[in-house]
């Protein structure tokens, strides 16, 4: 059956969703179990590929058995598993595992009576996200974008009030973003007659300059970074996320943009090459510039935010610009960053919304001004919460040290120093937001322990969602050390041989 | 050389933080808790004094635990230096403790669990750097010292705490995120080495611009080393309780900027390059005379004891920093020596601060005017600290000193050697008029010379132990000697 | 200009995309920026059929020859069926978002009884 | 002057796509822009089909000019059809202007480097399509091409087009259905506009439609079942039958279809269309070969390989149409009757 699993890996969810939807009517209850089998059937998988990418290199599957035809190519839709994405994929269902525990009590209070099919959808939106990662066919890409965008739109109109215009303002946004993604498909596929990526990537040096090739690029790109809410296309973000439900954004906020990256990343490297790349210094140079814009604005725009989860949003917005910075300074360092980086930023932003959907839990709300003595109320969600935090801003041993490691070392030796600039002004921003949080959750109070001041009981969150956070704060730490193996057994591989070390 | 790969390193580092997780179980039973640390301390010195006869002997011990990144893994390598560093770290945490139990029990402080816990994190990180073996180790421990001490230097939870705190880690993150961190990548992006053991890594043909502005880098970066500008926070961080103030802002955490500093110096640089580049020599040590002079004609100025305290040690880290400028093995070994003399001698004067305010509730230098005959023994013991850290024999801060000088002769360098006169006369200018003033002078508030009294045995102990440390560190100076002069010769010859 | 005439398609398809995406983005009606963003989709999906069109091609089906059997069709002669049924896909999930976008807009209608995006704005930050 | 690249039916009707385009944009009553926007999509219909892309045209009949208009002309009855005049904002159009002019000629920028319209060699012509024309009778015996690439070649897609529908019933369910529960306490909000004229007035319409209807649907299972030899398959027909089903709703009203289907029912349908899809492709794995592999299917479906894969193109078509149908049905109720499921259109 190991031959079978890159597909598991994929229809774990997806039967899941419809079970769910199906089991939904007649039982309620059941719809959770139904779509936690699916995904861990699924995360087992992606985590089994890990091991089989790192010892035997690239899986290939053809779906309906439509391989390569002599003298056609490809002719079915392939998928992929290789060095990198297997990484990713196994990220983006541990994470959406660990999220549907999560979400449980969530659910059922803040959606109470709603819920029908919150998990079918939940989980359709990690079926799209894992086959946009997974998938070696530059349409199919296309419609597994849809999938994740379509049911993430439903996921976020799940919360009430100002989330309708949240989501529909995504939509367009996000409709753009697709469709221009489609557009530059058919200039690609008018010049190469192909829709496999590893096909196309054979088809297009034979090319030579061509203009349509290269609109094809800057329109594939213009697609993913609406998608990624790169600045300037950030606008819908803060808001979709602040005012969509807590289970919806602790889904949505760290995987979807990390897998729209990923998207990017592949057709840069696999599609296009990095010689392509370093051929085309304007979009270099304009790509590089949006994302040290991108990591400014959302760090200076989350220093005046007063709700957490809207602070939240925009270190996601910042984020972005750190990873596609990192893949556009196309040297060994910079990507090893950016690919490092897509999975640690999805495991620290998980964690991050984890936590603030425990504080709001609890809470009932997000504003900074409520946390007044949350330390004590809480410890056990802020000693994750600091974590998280201290992982955001770069501090060792946790995994945001070293992704911002290789990137500054990336930018340092493509001589980029806005960027290293703009790296550091982040860290320090989120210092800045972290120790104010501090000071406003512990130092704002009469200390409890002290005579004479009033306790503040220990009321934490319900152990359901205080296991998964704990357990994602501490795998920030486990990716961080493992840092060595993961780049040398499998970033390493997926970077182009071309690349100067 | 020879290495001794073992795993010891981990384990001398480990007891303090299992005593921190101890420590955090028993909160409920303080005796028990503090028994812990003590358990913990003495293990560790145990340990450490065990390495010593091998250390001497030239050998090193070496334990890679977890390649971090290529060529930069996380590893722990103990030299003479590093030894030293974490025997004055570790000796001196044990009366410390002592002191704290005495500071914080009687007034009923809250949080001494906490308190405890954090410190003996902030003990773990601070010989975490002493035995880093490569820039990147020495940065991570070095941050989760930052971190470690805010919560103690926030302790009061008042709005000065918080203050004092902004200020702390705004000075402390800043400076190593924002030129320490890019300097460190810069120079594996340029060298793919970090490893302390090479005594420099770089290549002949790097610029000397580019050196020039990774040395400022550094020397900024680690700005617990205090040089000025960016010295503000340790001024600040004085809002802490004395204990914290005594072990953490004289020793640990001060002397670990100044560590780190070091070892940039010796480990990346190179003492050869220092020697052979003037420009980078005269730029150290420039910077750090500027600081050593400034700093005592502002101490000059403080009424608060823990203020003039303060400035005074941003003073005597520059000296050890500009021993390390200078590039001399004489420098070099006053430079080490000067780690262990000014540790004992400045503890010893922020213990006396403490139990200064437990005897009669005084800050400042002019609310103690003639008291000092109702607490005799705090007294004295201030003023053995002063000699030291002035360095007038019988104590241990003659003996640095005298090489830090013999040093500035060998290097040519002569008006360092004024520098130093200078500031050691500038050292005794505002030391001593507090002993003298303190005894002599008449009292102008009556209430308090009423109220005053010898602190309790527990402060007094601790005090006891430290002052007597500073003057047997003048008799019996051979052993740190040994220590300093075998980091001196392998930095010459690396 | 030769060029452009004998792609005359390909204008129109880009005349098209300028016109969805304006209304996308400009518009400030909801149901109007669906409409657009449907238009966009149009676009893109002539785009896709332009270029898998034949000169005198046959529709994508083949037909039994006389003797009840297919014979190997000429290749030239047939339309390109690999655009068309990406667009298949194109057009299910065009409609499928419009419906989605519609159902917000109506929630939204709901919630402020307006489409226009500055009044929503105003009355939300009410 | 070169040979115009079209048949001249064609340029005009290009034209008049894009002068639609505009007018459907420019008109201030929403309703009628839903129609111009209907005839939009008729005319586009009619360009594609004569380019030979007759599924597209037939597909893009029935959802984009039928379906689509119906879901817009539900939601303008539900909420308003008038735009206020909104003065002032021109700065921030004509820069939006600026941005898609300058993105438009970026994109022309590419045409000259496009292969001739038309041109048989063009790459996207040339290298995998022409698989799909000569092998698709030995390998699936279907001669209707874009049902073979449709369902086998690129069955996946399908498969997952298909969840794209499911998800945007269940989607635009979850959005808009009214809780019976809590719509009892709610009070129904601000729009609860009274209907313009009650469809159960219309004497001609009822009539017609009961006639029509048993037609419609017929028409559809041919669709269906029959896209193996003619344009059609479980789009078209599954849309076909949705719409025939929307026609009652809309002739007689939409409590008279939910007597028929329940709301249960349909929501349910509209899931096991995705599972029949699904589970055939699973019963290939099952049988030893890869993800809807048909080919593997011949031990229990008549026939040999070829014919197995016809025959499991049939299967998923009806799976496709069921979803199909019932999400149409399903997205229409929940707009038509702002979640209510009381009246509608």
């Amino acid at each position: 059956m190991t031959d079978q699993l890159p597909i598991l890996v994929i229809l774990g969810p997806l039967l899941g969703a419809v079970f769910a939807a199906l089991g939904g009517w007649f039982r309620p209850k059941s719809s959770h179990p139904l779509v936690i089998i699916g995904l861990v059937l699924s995360f087992v998988a992606a985590l089994k590929l890990v091991f089989t990418v790192a010892d035997t290199g690239a899986q290939k599957y053809w779906l309906g058995g439509w391989g390569s035809k002599p003298g056609y190519g490809v002719v079915g839709i392939q998928i992929t598993v290789d060095h990198l994405n297997t990484l990713l994929l196994a990220a983006v269902s541990g994470i959406a595992l660990l999220t549907a525990l999560y979400t449980k009590r969530l659910v059922d209070t803040e959606l109470a009576g709603r819920q029908r099919y919150f998990y079918a959808l939940f989980s359709l939106l990690v079926t799209g996200l894992l086959g946009i990662t997974i998938t070696g066919d530059i349409f199919n890409l296309y419609v597994f974008m849809e999938i994740a965008a379509l049911s993430s739109y439903a996921l976020i109109a799940y919360g009430k009030g100002r989330a309708y215009m949240a989501a529909f303002n995504y939509l367009i946004m996000g409709t753009m973003g697709a469709c221009l993604y489609l557009l530059g498909v058919g200039f690609v596929f008018a010049k190469s007659g192909t829709l496999n990526v590893d096909d196309i990537s054979i088809i297009l040096p034979t090319l030579g300059q061509s203009q349509a090739v290269f609109v094809g690029f800057a329109l594939i790109l213009l697609g993913a970074w609406a998608k990624m809410a790169l600045f300037p296309f950030h606008g819908w973000l803060p808001n979709a996320y602040t005012y969509s439900p807590t289970a919806g954004a602790a889904i949505l906020a760290p995987l979807a943009t990390k897998v729209a990256v990923y998207a990017m990343l592949r057709i840069m490297l696999t599609v296009y090459s990095v010689d392509y790349i370093l051929n085309s210094p304007s979009i270099q140079s304009i790509a590089l510039g949006l994302s040290t814009i991108a990591i400014v604005v959302g760090s200076f725009f989350s220093l005046s935010q007063t709700n957490l989860k809207k602070i939240a949003s925009y270190f996601v917005v910042s984020e972005i610009g750190y990873m596609v910075g990192g893949a556009w300074l196309a040297n060994k360092p910079g990507l090893t960053g950016a690919m490092y980086h897509v999975v640690a930023d999805a495991a620290m932003t998980s964690a991050l919304f984890m936590a603030i959907g425990c504080i709001a839990y609890r809470l009932g709300q997000s504003k900074l001004d409520g946390l007044k003595g949350v330390f004590f109320k809480m410890p056990v969600t802020m000693a994750a919460f600091v974590f998280t935090m201290a992982a955001l801003i770069g501090v060792p041993p946790t995994c945001g040290f070293f992704s911002k490691w290789y990137l500054i070392q990336g930018a340092v030796q493509a001589g980029v120093w806005h960027f290293v600039i703009a790296l550091l002004i982040s860290s320090l921003v989120k210092a800045i937001i972290l120790f104010r949080i501090v000071e406003i959750g512990y130092n704002r109070v009469p200390h409890p322990a002290v005579d004479g001041n009033p306790a503040i009981p220990c009321n934490e969150a319900p152990l359901g969602m205080l296991i998964p956070t704990v357990a994602m704060a501490l795998g920030l730490v486990a990716i961080g050390l493992a840092t060595s193996p993961l780049v040398n057994t499998i970033i390493a591989k997926a970077l182009p041989a071309t690349l100067t070390p | 050389m020879e290495t001794i790969p073992s795993t010891t390193p981990v384990w001398i580092i480990l007891t303090s933080s299992i005593a921190a997780l101890l420590v955090l179980l028993l909160g409920r039973w303080p005796n028990v808790r503090e028994s812990c640390i003590f358990a913990a301390a003495l293990i560790k010195l145990a340990l450490l004094l065990s390495l010593t006869p091998d250390v001497l002997e030239g050998k090193q011990y070496e334990f890679e635990v977890i390649e971090l990144l290529p060529n930069a893994p996380f590893a722990f390598r103990i030299d003479a230096l590093g030894l030293l560093f974490a025997l004055v770290s570790v000796s001196l945490w044990i009366p410390t403790t002592v002191f704290s139990m005495g500071f914080l029990r009687p007034l009923k402080r809250h949080a001494q669990t906490r308190f405890f816990f954090f410190f003996a994190i902030a003990i773990s990180s601070a010989v975490g750097v002493a035995f880093s073996a490569n820039l990147l180790t020495l940065f991570i421990f070095y941050e989760v010292l930052s971190l470690s001490t805010y919560p103690l230097v926030t302790h009061h939870q008042d709005d000065d705490a918080i203050k004092g705190g902004r200020k702390y880690l705004t000075y402390l993150l800043g400076t190593s995120v924002g030129l320490a961190l890019p300097a460190m990548i810069i120079v594996y992006q340029k060298t793919g080495n970090l490893d302390f053991a090479s005594g420099g890594v770089f290549l002949e043909e790097t610029s000397p611009i580019l050196l020039i502005v990774l040395l400022l880098m550094f020397l900024y970066g680690f700005a617990k080393a205090g040089l000025m500008p960016f010295h503000a926070w340790l001024p600040g961080a004085m809002v802490a309780p004395a204990p914290v103030s005594a072990l953490l802002h004289a020793v640990a955490v001060v002397k670990v900027g100044v560590f780190s500093i070091i070892r940039v110096l010796t480990g990346i640089f190179g003492v050869d390059l220092l020697a052979n580049a003037p420009l980078l020599s005269t730029t150290v040590c420039v910077l750090a005379s500027i600081t050593l002079i400034v700093a005592s004609l502002i101490a000059l100025t403080q009424d608060n004891i823990k203020s003039r305290l303060a400035y005074s040690t941003i003073g005597q880290l520059s000296y050890i920093i500009l021993g390390v400028g200078l590039a001399t093995e004489s420098a070099i070994t006053g430079a080490a020596l000067h780690i262990p003399m000014h540790a004992f001698g400045k503890i010893t004067l922020f213990l006396c601060a403490g139990a200064i305010y437990q005897a009669c509730g005084a800050k400042c230098i002019s609310e103690i005017h003639g008291l000092g005959h109702r607490f005799p023994l705090t007294m004295t013991a201030f003023f053995i600290g002063s000699l030291c850290v002035i360095g007038l024999p019988p104590t241990g801060g003659f003996i640095s000193k005298w090489y830090l000088l013999n040093g500035s002769l060998d290097s040519g360098q002569q008006w360092a050697f004024a520098v130093f006169l200078t500031s050691s006369l500038l050292n005794a200018a505002y030391f001593l008029p507090i002993v003298y003033k303190a005894f002599f002078a008449t009292p102008t508030d009556l209430d308090r010379l009423e109220r005053a009294k010898e602190p309790p045995r527990l402060t007094i102990m601790p005090l006891f132990i430290t002052t007597t440390g500073c003057v047997l560190l003048f008799f019996f100076s051979g052993k740190l000697l040994q220590f300093a002069n075998r980091f001196a010769e392998l930095c010459m010859n690396p | 200009m030769e060029n452009l005439i004998a792609n005359f398609n390909y204008v129109i398809v880009v005349i098209l995309m300028m016109i969805g995406l304006w209304s996308m983005l400009a518009q400030k009606n909801l149901i109007k920026k669906c409409i657009g963003m449907a238009i966009f989709q149009t676009g893109i999906i002539l785009f896709f059929i332009s270029i898998g069109a034949k000169d005198n091609a046959l529709i994508p089906i083949l037909t039994e020859a006389s003797d009840h059997k297919y014979h190997d069709p000429d290749v030239a002669k047939v339309a390109n069926p690999l655009t068309q049924i990406l667009m298949l896909t194109a057009i299910v999930v065009g409609v499928a978002t419009l419906g989605v976008g519609l159902a917000l807009a109506q929630k939204i209608y709901r919630e402020y009884s307006s489409f226009d995006e500055d009044e929503i704005l105003n009355k939300q930050t009410k | 002057m070169p040979s115009l690249p079209i048949w001249q039916f064609d340029v005009p009707l290009l034209i008049l796509v894009v002068l639609f385009a505009v007018v459907a944009l420019s008109i201030r009553n929403l309703m009628g822009t839903a129609i111009v926007f209907g005839a939009y999509s008729f005319m586009m219909c009619l360009i594609w089909a004569g380019m030979g892309a007759v599924d597209v045209a037939f597909t893009e009949a029935a959802v984009g000019a039928g379906v689509s208009t119906v879901f817009i002309v539900s939601t303008i009855y539900n909420t308003s059809a008038t735009m206020p005049p909104r003065p002032g904002g021109l700065p921030f159009k004509l820069f939006i202007g600026v941005v898609v002019t300058l993105t438009g000629v970026f994109l022309l920028s590419a045409i000259p480097d496009f292969p001739k319209w038309g041109e048989p060699n063009s790459p996207a012509n040339a290298t995998v399509a022409p698989y799909y024309i000569s092998n698709t009778i030995a390998d699936a015996h279907v001669p209707n091409i874009v049902t073979t690439v449709l369902a086998d070649y690129r069955g996946f897609d399908t498969l997952l087009e298909t969840t794209v529908v499911f998800i945007a019933c269940i989607a635009i369910y979850s959005i808009l259905r009214v809780d019976e529960a809590r719509s009892k306490t709610e009070d129904s909000g601000p729009v609860d506009a009274e209907p313009h004229y009650d469809p159960s007035d219309s004497l001609i319409v009822r009539q017609a439609s009961r006639f029509m209807v048993p037609f419609m649907q017929l028409f559809a299972l041919y669709v269906i079942a029959h896209g193996h030899y003619s344009p059609g398959g479980g789009f078209q027909g599954g849309v076909i039958l949705g719409a025939s089903l929307i026609l009652v709703a809309i002739s007689f009203d939409l409590k008279f279809l939910l007597a028929q289907w329940r709301e249960k029912q349909i929501m349910l349908m509209v899931a096991w269309g995705v599972f029949l899809y699904a589970v055939v492709g699973l019963g290939c794995v099952f049988m030893g070969g890869n993800y809807l592999d048909y080919g593997f299917l011949n031990p229990v479906l008549p026939g040999e390989q070829d014919m197995a894969r016809s025959h499991g193109i049939l299967l998923v078509e009806i799976g496709v149409g069921i979803t199909v149908m019932f999400s149409m049905i399903g997205i229409h109720i929940n707009l038509a009757s702002n979640g209510h499921f009381d009246r509608g259109l």
